[in-house]
């Protein structure tokens, strides 16, 4: 009970730290790690559900690889768009230099 | 059934769907879209006519289909929508072919007409809307469409006009749309049915019906240009003549209108709208719009927004006809909304055609544009005089209605704002068809001389509409016009039923309308080159039936309902007689004339103007109803204006513009006074009732006809005008015109009936005072023309001292009328006598024999005015000294006058004999022009003896007595002159016109301030008018390269509204 | 009934048949078998969808049915459920969906882009179908990141610094939102044991863990719904994708999320909802209208003018709430139309969200249109592109018309009836605002309109790169726009379709 | 390789904040962060979940592991849904220009490397195979599963492209198959399902064991081609292969 309890209070704050990071930091890297962050809180508060009964509960196991597969495929096209907007500057920058 | 469940449908398809297709076809496919084009108009027209037929057989016409849950979309046939529905039809198809004319090998033609086709298409929906809501929907979809007509041309200008109607009328529609909602929301489907939704359901807070009265007539009023919400219209020029025509004429201002009709008559229902009283605001607010456009249309340069600014004051009719809340009113209210249209896209078109053919823009440039473009200028002349309001012009008649249903519920203040509307009208107006038709041309005109028409594509259309306003005008009480369809629909509205065109017509004989008629179509025949040679000779012969009619008929009586309200020609003993002399005198004219002013440059245009002169006189003579009256005497005072300017000089230039003035005050003078009349009388046509008529309307009556009889204190056109005139027609105004005021007093003060003390008085003070006064000023003149003007002021003077004392002591009038028709009589013949005279007198100089003759032809009218025995004067003089008796000092007085009569004629003479010193006598035909004059001194000396009315008096004029009286003051007077004689020759000129010099210098002074102070005031105006457009600059205009995106941090707004949230939900 | 029944069987369809036709799209490797097979799919979906309707429609008023996937049935399992507004929101999405789909087959004729285009379109058509019929919140999340991840590699696919930039921006915020939601699920999973939204609406109390909830999932689909002032990421998103995508991310994903709103607020969590809290709401729409329009007026280039509209639209949507809440608590003006004047207020909604859809797209099509002819779409060089463009133009100024409100059209009749639950609600203020927009809106398309018709100076010497497009893509904007007027014309069907939806909270009734 | 990125002005953030607002925000998110613990605190008590019910259903599954049954049988449509996110990612970063090759990896024996990375790659890549159907295999019985094997199976990917001799072409049409098959047969079972019992993604009980096992052998085939494909094109951006890159 206590235990559950613990594990969600602690996504919660591991969520507010990721809005926060999200929020503050102004490098893109450092704002996908935030928002993976949130992930990680949520992802707790739903696993401390699970125990929050008598019995493990599978539904928010299940829930939690789902959740786990999204932020892998969103953190990946996150990066993947970051990392071609460096791509776009780094050329426009060499054909200025030219 | 079917079809009457569609045709309503069909008839705003019929719009639609070519518009459609329009934009579907090629730019390039011309053919094929002028065919689309007029084949829809065709359609549309045909389907109107079918509509009509079967609304006037009482079929219902309806067609339903469903938009939201209790709420159709009706498209509806009632007498209201048919007006709306013809009228927007035909103008479509003359703005059609106009439209094809005017943008021949432009660019984006398909575009243009496809929106035309929209736009009517709109137009026609809002007329057949059957609701509310159906209007509503039409009414955007018509600020829709029109804004890539305004927009047409693309330049700065344009685009600017655009925004700015794109403002205006998109806020008026959300203002309306806010209405329509809430009243839909607490009265349920707004179907317009008769006497009003609303009046049905007294459950509803008035206070909240206050409100969306407010807020649907601001939305309505800003297409209908109501002042504050006006200012989109005067820009709106900017579009292409077709689409200024038709946004002015038919399609949005008059939406605007129509919608208030709608809102008032058919959704809250007049009855229950003047419960909550929101009439007198909406009166208040179109009183002041019609004011102040004619205002502003004064300080307009340029012709299109001159226009604009009248339209501006003329929709508002409509909307004050509406809300003056009485059954005639609305009559006036509706039938404007044709007739206003009618004159209103014929001004268009004539300001497209200007600037099409002559490059002509602006007022100032429109000098001698008339001999350029008389077909055009024309059709312009009608529609603005309409817009005047002269009978029997379109305009006239709404105005007319529009008065007597303000007098009919006692809104007397409602007179003085159409008196006013006309006076500017006419102040902005009149010097427009002046500048075209009488100044001579000032710059360097495109192309040859000669006549530059416009083609024809675009010369019909203004004529046609011209046409028809014109025939409104005058067939206003024919069973289809559209007159009575508004009667029809205030019948419905009031259950009340108003006189409609009856159809009996009696015409005994048709030689009193050949009276009438026969001048009037040789004034046509003038128009055509072909016969204008013929009727130039033919000239005389249009004196004959009228002369014919005088001497032959016995009493007669004319009726033709169809014509103006009803026309009632009849000929009576007095009208008889007055006939005989008007006959007479024209024909003598004519004859005179046609030698006098032999090989004159500008003959056509003065035969043109005689004709119509000639005709307005007979019809005012022998016309019994009111209408009928006005129209006549208006016709002959216009007219006359083209003869008295008919010599080009400064001089008569500047006789011209006082007595226009005169004539126009006077006319509106008369406008509030018939009115006045005609309430009283009711509306049946036939004898009209004076005894009851109220003291104002006989103030009125005095002082409008006055003006043309010369009364004192508004004779000072007199002296001016007739001198500057050529000789037959001076002697014509001076010796029949001037009686025109008589007929009106005659005719319309109740003489013999009733006793008006205070009238009486002023008008019997004024014509002694006018008689002495003439005299002294006269005196002093040296063109003996001025003095024979002044003569008759003073001759008039002692007519109106007559009408006077009849009118204190109505015993007095069946001996007077008598004695003054004889003086009348006399005085007419003798004063035509004495002003042809002056152009025989050079033959005094010659030595011929035959100036012995001229001496005599000249003396012999002089002894009649004094009234030396045995002469016409003498009867005339006995005559009345034995009727009036009463004042008894009157009749001293009118002897003295005598002397000063005296006086004049012996300066005249003198004058006379001095002038014919230097002059050569050239005319070869001088002898036929000496014969015409010695028929007419013929007349002067036996003409009066012969008149029936003559029979009371004559044996009494060879009395003694009366020999006595007649003698001395001629004697005193001739006594006078020899010893003073050489003083009155040597003394100053007072400059003819007398008072109106001083007042005309003082107006000068007054000009300039006022310019100034006017300048201060379009300064402000246009400052506050400017500061709108400013704001709507700054709305469209203004870009901000920056966004001024809100200065939150996105990530501080979504952590904040989280919070938000979270107060929000654990708060409540 | 049993045919009925069996129509319903069709429902995985809707969300299976878009999956299929991606990979199929992805598989293949001919362009034209991709477009091909595309409007095929779409034809299919759109009849699919239709008669689903017609289902529904037999159905009667109100009318819902369930869905057990898999046969586990609600707590365990996941259930889809289609009612009235579900239904709608399909048809309308199957509709813009084969008309987009038509416009992309000539918009992306190169094969390159093409290829990347197809299978992301039917994802996320696909995602947008799930989360329509979805009745599972978790569920409900899943679609939503389809929506999201697809969305954004659409916007990247044009490939410039400022779509990709837009894209990453847009990829952030929907992370951010998405677990917001998942938090807010999580939350309700643990206070209720259930992810089904039916359940949970029957189970559901007010208290501080659902606040919590309710907050976050708002929240978060708030961000997605880009209402003011969380609007930041949609105008660059919106302005920068190609035309297809613009339009289907103006007029329907944004709906997507504004849908799971009104669940969420009006049926699952509706007893933890205050009236504040829905006010709160109305005024964030308002400031949303009033400020959309204004940032619209100020855009220097076109297509971010279309999308701030959609900002100040959006605002409109959310007028919904004050009025729903108005009619169920507060003693309204006039008596005995309160009840009406709820389902009367979602009615307009969902009109209105028909008919911006509609004119929206039509919109941002006439927008691409006008921007591939001049290769720019920066406002104030866009003149006489009446001239050039009529067609474009013309598609602009009718959906503009919808946009305004003007009649006749569909926007028109949303706003009619918005105003009239606004004025039964004597909630007179909305009224206001709502006017005021529509003329703002007006103001914004008429700076557009004035230019386009504006006569160029250089018009005749510099024949500016307008490369004539093909037909098809000016006339798909143009069929659009007409349908979006068309719709004003009679709203009844639409309307007595509503009505049963219109019933909120209807969700659990029928079904398996 | 991430260090490489090294862009500061992202356009999500115009601007530094202001330390204020930096403390503002951290202050109203810990606020919120402590409400959001009251009200699990003050709202905190025991409610079944879905636990008894999943283990009552566990029989009829198919599978023995409840997490399994959940994410392949009870929900399995998340579980469709979840491949689908995934097939959104590799659709947005495969390469769209079309090869002509058909051969999905590439050796270049000309690049040399290590041969003590070549031995490590011989035995790594098969031994991960192995890990992988292994933990699809145990997935019916214990933690494990498609998402788990798909991973490991593309860590064998990753080793291999890190060793830099090998190119995997994704154009080819293999590695489209490889890439959407998981979807495609969870797709078609899907509707096998509908049509056997009438209700899609239905399993019949007797046959729900194997079927969901070829579900699951599919979705992992998917799943590492799909990690295996983002890892390979963001390593490539990475390195600035440009025109690979640029569609």
């Amino acid at each position: 009970m206590t235990q559950d309890l613990l594990y969600s209070v602690v996504g919660v704050a591991l969520f507010g730290i990721g809005v926060f990071g999200v929020v503050v930091a102004a490098h893109v890297i450092r704002k996908l790690i935030a928002v993976n962050i949130m992930g990680i809180g949520v992802f707790m508060v739903l696993l401390a559900s699970a125990h929050h009964g008598a019995i493990t509960d599978p539904v928010p196991h299940a829930m939690v690889l789902t959740g786990i597969v999204v932020a892998v495929a969103g953190t990946a096209q996150c990066l993947w768009l970051a990392l071609r907007i460096q791509l776009l500057d780094e050329n426009e920058a060499g054909e200025s230099t030219q | 059934m079917v079809l009457n469940n569609l045709l309503p449908l069909f008839i705003v398809l019929s719009a639609l769907l070519p518009g459609l297709l329009i934009f579907c076809i090629g730019e390039q496919r011309l053919l094929l879209r002028r065919m689309l084009n007029l084949g829809a108009n065709i359609a549309c027209i045909g389907l109107i006519m079918l509509l009509i037929s079967g609304v006037y057989s009482g079929e219902v016409f309806e067609t339903r289909l469903p938009l939201l849950p209790g709420m159709d979309l009706v498209l509806h046939a009632d007498t209201l929508s048919l007006l709306f529905v013809s009228l927007s039809g035909l103008l479509w198809f003359l703005t059609t072919i106009y439209a094809i004319g005017y943008f021949e090998n432009t660019e984006n033609r398909s575009r243009f007409f496809g929106f035309f086709c929209l736009c009517v298409a709109a137009t026609l929906g809002i007329a057949l809307a059957g609701n509310l809501i159906t209007f509503l929907i039409f009414y955007e979809l018509l600020t829709l469409t029109t804004y890539p007509l305004v927009v047409h041309k693309g330049n700065a200008a344009s685009l600017r006009a655009g925004r700015i109607y794109l403002t205006y009328t998109l806020i008026g529609g959300a203002l309306l749309l806010a209405g329509v909602v809430w009243l839909k929301a607490i009265a349920g489907p707004l179907d317009f049915t008769v006497t009003g939704v609303l009046s049905g359901m007294p459950q509803l807070d008035p206070g909240h019906l206050k409100i969306i009265f407010a807020l649907l007539i601001v939305g309505l009023g800003v297409k209908a240009a109501l002042v504050p919400l006006h200012g989109w219209l005067p820009v709106a020029m900017a579009a292409p003549a077709p689409v200024s025509a038709l946004l002015h004429a038919v399609a949005v201002v008059k939406a605007g209108a129509f919608g208030i009709i709608r809102v008032v008559y058919d959704v809250y229902g007049i009855e229950f709208a003047r419960e909550l009283g929101v009439t007198s605001m909406l009166a208040a607010v179109a009183a002041f719009t019609i004011v102040y456009g004619s205002v502003r249309a004064l300080f307009q340069d340029d012709i299109k927004k001159r226009l604009a600014y009248s339209t501006v004051s003329q929709v508002s009719y409509i909307a004050l006809g509406t809300a003056i809340a009485g059954p005639i009113a609305t009559i006036g209210g509706m039938v404007h909304l044709v007739h206003q249209g009618l004159m209103k896209i014929t001004m268009f078109f004539c300001a497209g055609n200007l600037a099409e053919t002559m490059g002509i823009h602006k007022v100032s440039e429109m000098n001698g544009v008339g001999r350029r473009m008389p077909f055009t200028m024309a059709a312009f002349t009608i529609a603005a005089l309409g817009m005047i309001g002269l009978p029997p012009l379109a305009g006239f008649v709404s105005k007319w209605y529009l008065g007597l249903g303000a007098l009919e519920v006692g809104a007397h203040w409602v007179l003085f704002i159409l008196a006013a509307s006309s006076l500017l009208n006419a102040i902005y107006f009149l010097p427009m068809l002046y500048a075209a038709w009488f100044k001579p041309s000032d710059r360097a005109l495109p192309a040859k001389r000669g006549i530059t028409e416009a083609p024809w594509m675009l010369l019909v259309p203004p004529v046609v509409t011209a046409a028809l306003a014109l025939a409104v005008g005058v067939f206003a009480n024919n069973v289809i016009s559209p007159l009575n369809w508004a009667k029809l629909i205030a019948t419905l509205e009031y259950g009340q039923v108003f006189e409609r065109g009856t159809e009996s017509i009696q015409l005994a004989l048709p030689l009193l309308s050949l009276v009438v008629i026969t001048p009037l179509l040789l004034a046509l025949g003038l128009l055509i080159p072909v016969t204008r040679r013929m009727c130039i000779r033919l000239v005389p012969c249009a004196a004959l039936p009228a002369l014919a009619a005088a001497l032959l008929l016995p009493d007669q009586l004319n009726i033709l309902p169809g014509l103006f309200f009803g026309s009632v020609l009849s000929l009576d003993q007095t009208s008889q007689t007055l006939l005989l002399l008007a006959a007479i005198l024209w024909l003598i004219a004519a004859i005179y004339g046609s030698n006098y002013l032999a090989g004159d440059k500008h003959l056509t245009r003065y035969t043109l103007y005689f004709l119509l002169c000639m005709t307005g006189s007979f019809g005012l003579t022998l016309s019994q109803d009111l209408f009928g009256f006005i129209t006549f005497f208006t016709l002959m005072s216009f007219s006359a204006y083209g003869l008295v300017v008919h010599a080009g000089t400064d001089e008569a230039m500047r006789a011209g513009k006082t007595y226009m003035q005169w004539v126009v005050i006077g006319e509106v003078l008369l406008f509030a006074a018939l009115i006045g009349l005609a309430i009283n009388n009711g509306e049946s046509p036939g004898k009209i009732n004076t005894a009851s008529q109220p003291v104002w309307v006989s103030w009125l009556l005095m002082l409008g006809f006055g003006i043309k009889a010369g009364l004192l204190a508004t004779h000072s056109w007199l002296p001016r005008a007739h001198p500057v005139a050529p000789l037959p027609a001076s002697a014509l105004l001076s010796g029949l015109m001037v009686k025109a005021g008589l007929i009106g007093w005659w005719r319309f003060l109740p003489l013999g009936e009733v006793a008006l003390e205070y009238v009486g008085v002023t008008l019997l003070t004024l014509g002694i005072s006018g008689a002495f006064f003439a005299v002294a000023v006269g005196i002093t003149q040296r063109n003996p023309k001025t003095l024979l003007a002044y003569s008759t002021i003073s001759q008039m003077g002692i007519i109106a001292t007559g009408v006077g004392a009849g009118l204190m002591t109505p015993d007095l009038w069946p001996l007077l009328s008598s004695a003054l028709l004889l003086y009348a009589i006399h005085h007419g013949l003798a004063k035509a006598a004495l002003f042809l005279s002056v152009g025989v007198a050079p033959a005094l100089a010659t030595n011929s024999p035959r100036r012995w003759l001229v001496w005599a032809g000249i003396l012999i009218p002089a002894m009649a005015m004094v009234g030396l025995p045995f002469t016409s004067g003498a009867l005339a003089k006995s005559a009345l000294k034995t009727s009036l008796v009463e004042p008894a000092w009157i009749t001293d007085l009118l002897l003295i006058t005598a002397i000063g009569t005296t006086l004049l004629m012996l300066r005249f003479v003198d004058l006379l004999r001095s002038s014919s010193h230097g002059a050569v006598l050239t005319s070869a035909n001088f002898n036929s022009r000496l014969f015409v004059y010695g028929m007419l001194v013929l007349l002067v000396v036996i003409g009066v003896y012969w008149l029936p009315q003559a029979d009371p008096f004559i044996a009494h004029s060879f009395s003694y007595q009366a020999l006595w009286s007649s003698l001395w003051p001629p004697i005193v007077g001739a006594l006078i002159f020899l010893v003073a004689g050489d003083y009155f020759a040597r003394s100053a000129t007072i400059p003819a016109g007398d008072v109106i010099v001083f007042v005309e210098k003082f107006c000068d002074r007054l000009k300039k301030i006022l310019k100034d102070t006017g300048h201060f005031f379009s300064d402000c105006f246009t400052h506050i008018t400017g500061r709108y457009a400013r704001v709507s600059m700054v709305m469209f205009e203004s870009r901000y390269s920056q966004l001024m995106v809100l200065q939150v941090h996105p990530g501080v707004a979504f952590v904040g509204i989280l919070l938000c949230f979270f107060l929000l939900l654990v708060v409540g | 009934m049993m045919s009925w029944d069996a129509v319903y069987s069709l429902l995985p369809l809707v969300v299976g048949l878009p999956l299929l036709a991606a990979i199929a799209c992805a598989l293949l490797d001919s362009h034209r078998w991709r477009v091909g097979l595309s409007i095929l799919f779409a034809f299919l979906q759109l009849s699919i969808v239709v008669m689903l309707l017609l289902a529904i429609q037999h159905s009667g008023a109100g009318a819902s049915y369930r869905y057990a996937l898999g046969g586990w049935g609600a707590p365990l399992g996941i259930d889809l459920v289609v009612d009235g507004l579900a239904i709608i929101l399909l048809l309308i999405t199957a509709l813009l969906v084969l008309i987009l789909s038509i416009y992309s087959a000539q918009y992306f004729s190169a094969p390159n882009k093409a290829a990347g285009f197809w299978p992301l379109w039917w994802l996320l058509v696909a995602g947008l179908n799930a989360a329509f019929i979805s009745a599972d919140a978790f569920n409900i999340y899943v679609a939503l990141e389809i929506i999201g991840l697809s969305a954004v590699a659409l916007v990247a696919l044009t490939g410039t610094r400022a779509a990709l930039t837009a894209a990453l921006r847009y990829a952030l915020v929907g992370l951010l939102g998405s677990l917001c939601y998942l938090l807010g699920v999580a939350l309700l999973y643990r206070a209720y044991g259930t992810l089904d939204l039916v359940q949970l609406a029957s189970t559901v109390q007010a208290n501080p863990l659902t606040w919590a909830s309710l907050a976050l999932i708002s929240v978060g689909l708030l961000l997605k719904t880009a209402l003011l002032p969380l609007h930041f990421w949609l105008p660059s998103a919106h302005a920068s994708a190609p035309a297809p995508v613009s339009a289907v991310l103006s007029a329907l994903v944004v709906k997507a999320s504004f849908y799971l709103l009104v669940r969420f607020w009006l049926e699952v969590l509706a007893p933890a909802t205050t009236e504040f809290a829905m006010n709160f709401l109305g005024l964030l729409g308002a400031t949303a209208i009033v400020w959309g329009c204004i940032a619209a007026f100020r855009a220097s280039r076109l297509k971010l003018l279309v999308a701030y509209s959609t900002v100040a639209q959006l605002g409109y949507l959310f007028l919904l709430f004050p009025l729903a809440a108005a009619s169920d608590i507060s003693v309204p003006l006039i008596d005995s139309v309160s009840d009406v004047a709820g389902s009367a207020a979602l009615a307009a909604v969902i009109y209105f969200i028909i008919a911006h859809a509609l004119a929206k797209a039509a919109m941002f099509l006439a927008a691409g249109n006008i921007q591939s002819c001049y290769g720019h779409d920066t406002i104030d060089k866009l003149q006489g592109a009446a001239r050039s463009q009529p067609i474009a133009v013309f598609t602009f100024a009718i959906a503009g018309i919808s946009l305004i409100g003007l009649p006749p059209s569909g926007g028109f009749i949303a706003k009619w009836l918005l105003l009239n639950s606004a004025i039964q609600n004597g909630q007179w203020w909305w009224v206001i605002v709502m006017l005021v927009g529509g003329l703002l809106a007006a103001v914004y398309i008429g700076r557009v309109l004035t230019i386009a018709f504006a006569q160029t100076v250089a018009q005749s010497g510099d024949k500016m790169s307008t490369h004539l497009l093909p037909r098809g893509l000016a006339m798909c904007g143009l069929v659009l726009a007409i349908s979006a007027v068309l719709l004003g014309f009679n709203a009844e069907p639409v309307l007595a379709l509503l009505e049963g939806s219109a019933q909120i909270s209807s969700m659990g009734a029928g079904g398996l | 390789m991430f260090i490489s990125l090294e862009f500061q002005q992202q356009n999500t953030n115009e601007k530094e904040l202001s330390r204020v607002t930096c403390w503002l925000l951290g202050a109203i998110i810990t606020a919120l962060s402590i409400a959001l613990t009251i009200a699990l605190l003050v709202t905190d008590k025991a409610v079944p979940g879905l636990a008894d019910l999943a283990a009552k259903n566990l029989d009829i599954s198919g599978v023995e592991n409840p997490v399994t049954a959940v994410l392949l049988n009870f929900r399995s449509y998340d579980t469709l849904l979840e491949i689908a996110v995934l097939l959104i990612v590799a659709v947005a970063i495969l390469p769209t220009q079309s090869s002509t090759t058909t051969q999905f990896l590439s050796v270049d024996d000309k690049i040399i490397i290590s041969p003590v990375l070549v031995g490590l790659l011989k035995w790594l890549v098969p031994l991960a195979i192995l890990v992988g159907g292994y933990l699809l295999w145990t997935g019916a019985y214990s933690p494990g599963g498609a998402f788990q094997a798909g991973a490991v199976v593309a860590g064998a990917g990753v080793a291999l492209s890190l060793a830099g001799r090998h190119d995997f072409l994704w154009q080819t049409t293999k590695a489209r198959v490889a890439l959407n098959l998981g979807l495609l047969v969870f797709l078609l079972v899907a509707a096998a399902n509908a049509i056997v019992t009438g209700t899609s993604l239905q399993y019949p009980v007797e046959h729900a064991g194997w079927l969901i096992l070829v579900v699951e052998i599919a979705a992992t085939l998917s799943i590492a081609a799909i990690l295996l494909l983002l890892f390979v094109r963001l390593k490539k951006i990475a390195e600035r292969s440009e025109q690979e890159i640029n569609q």
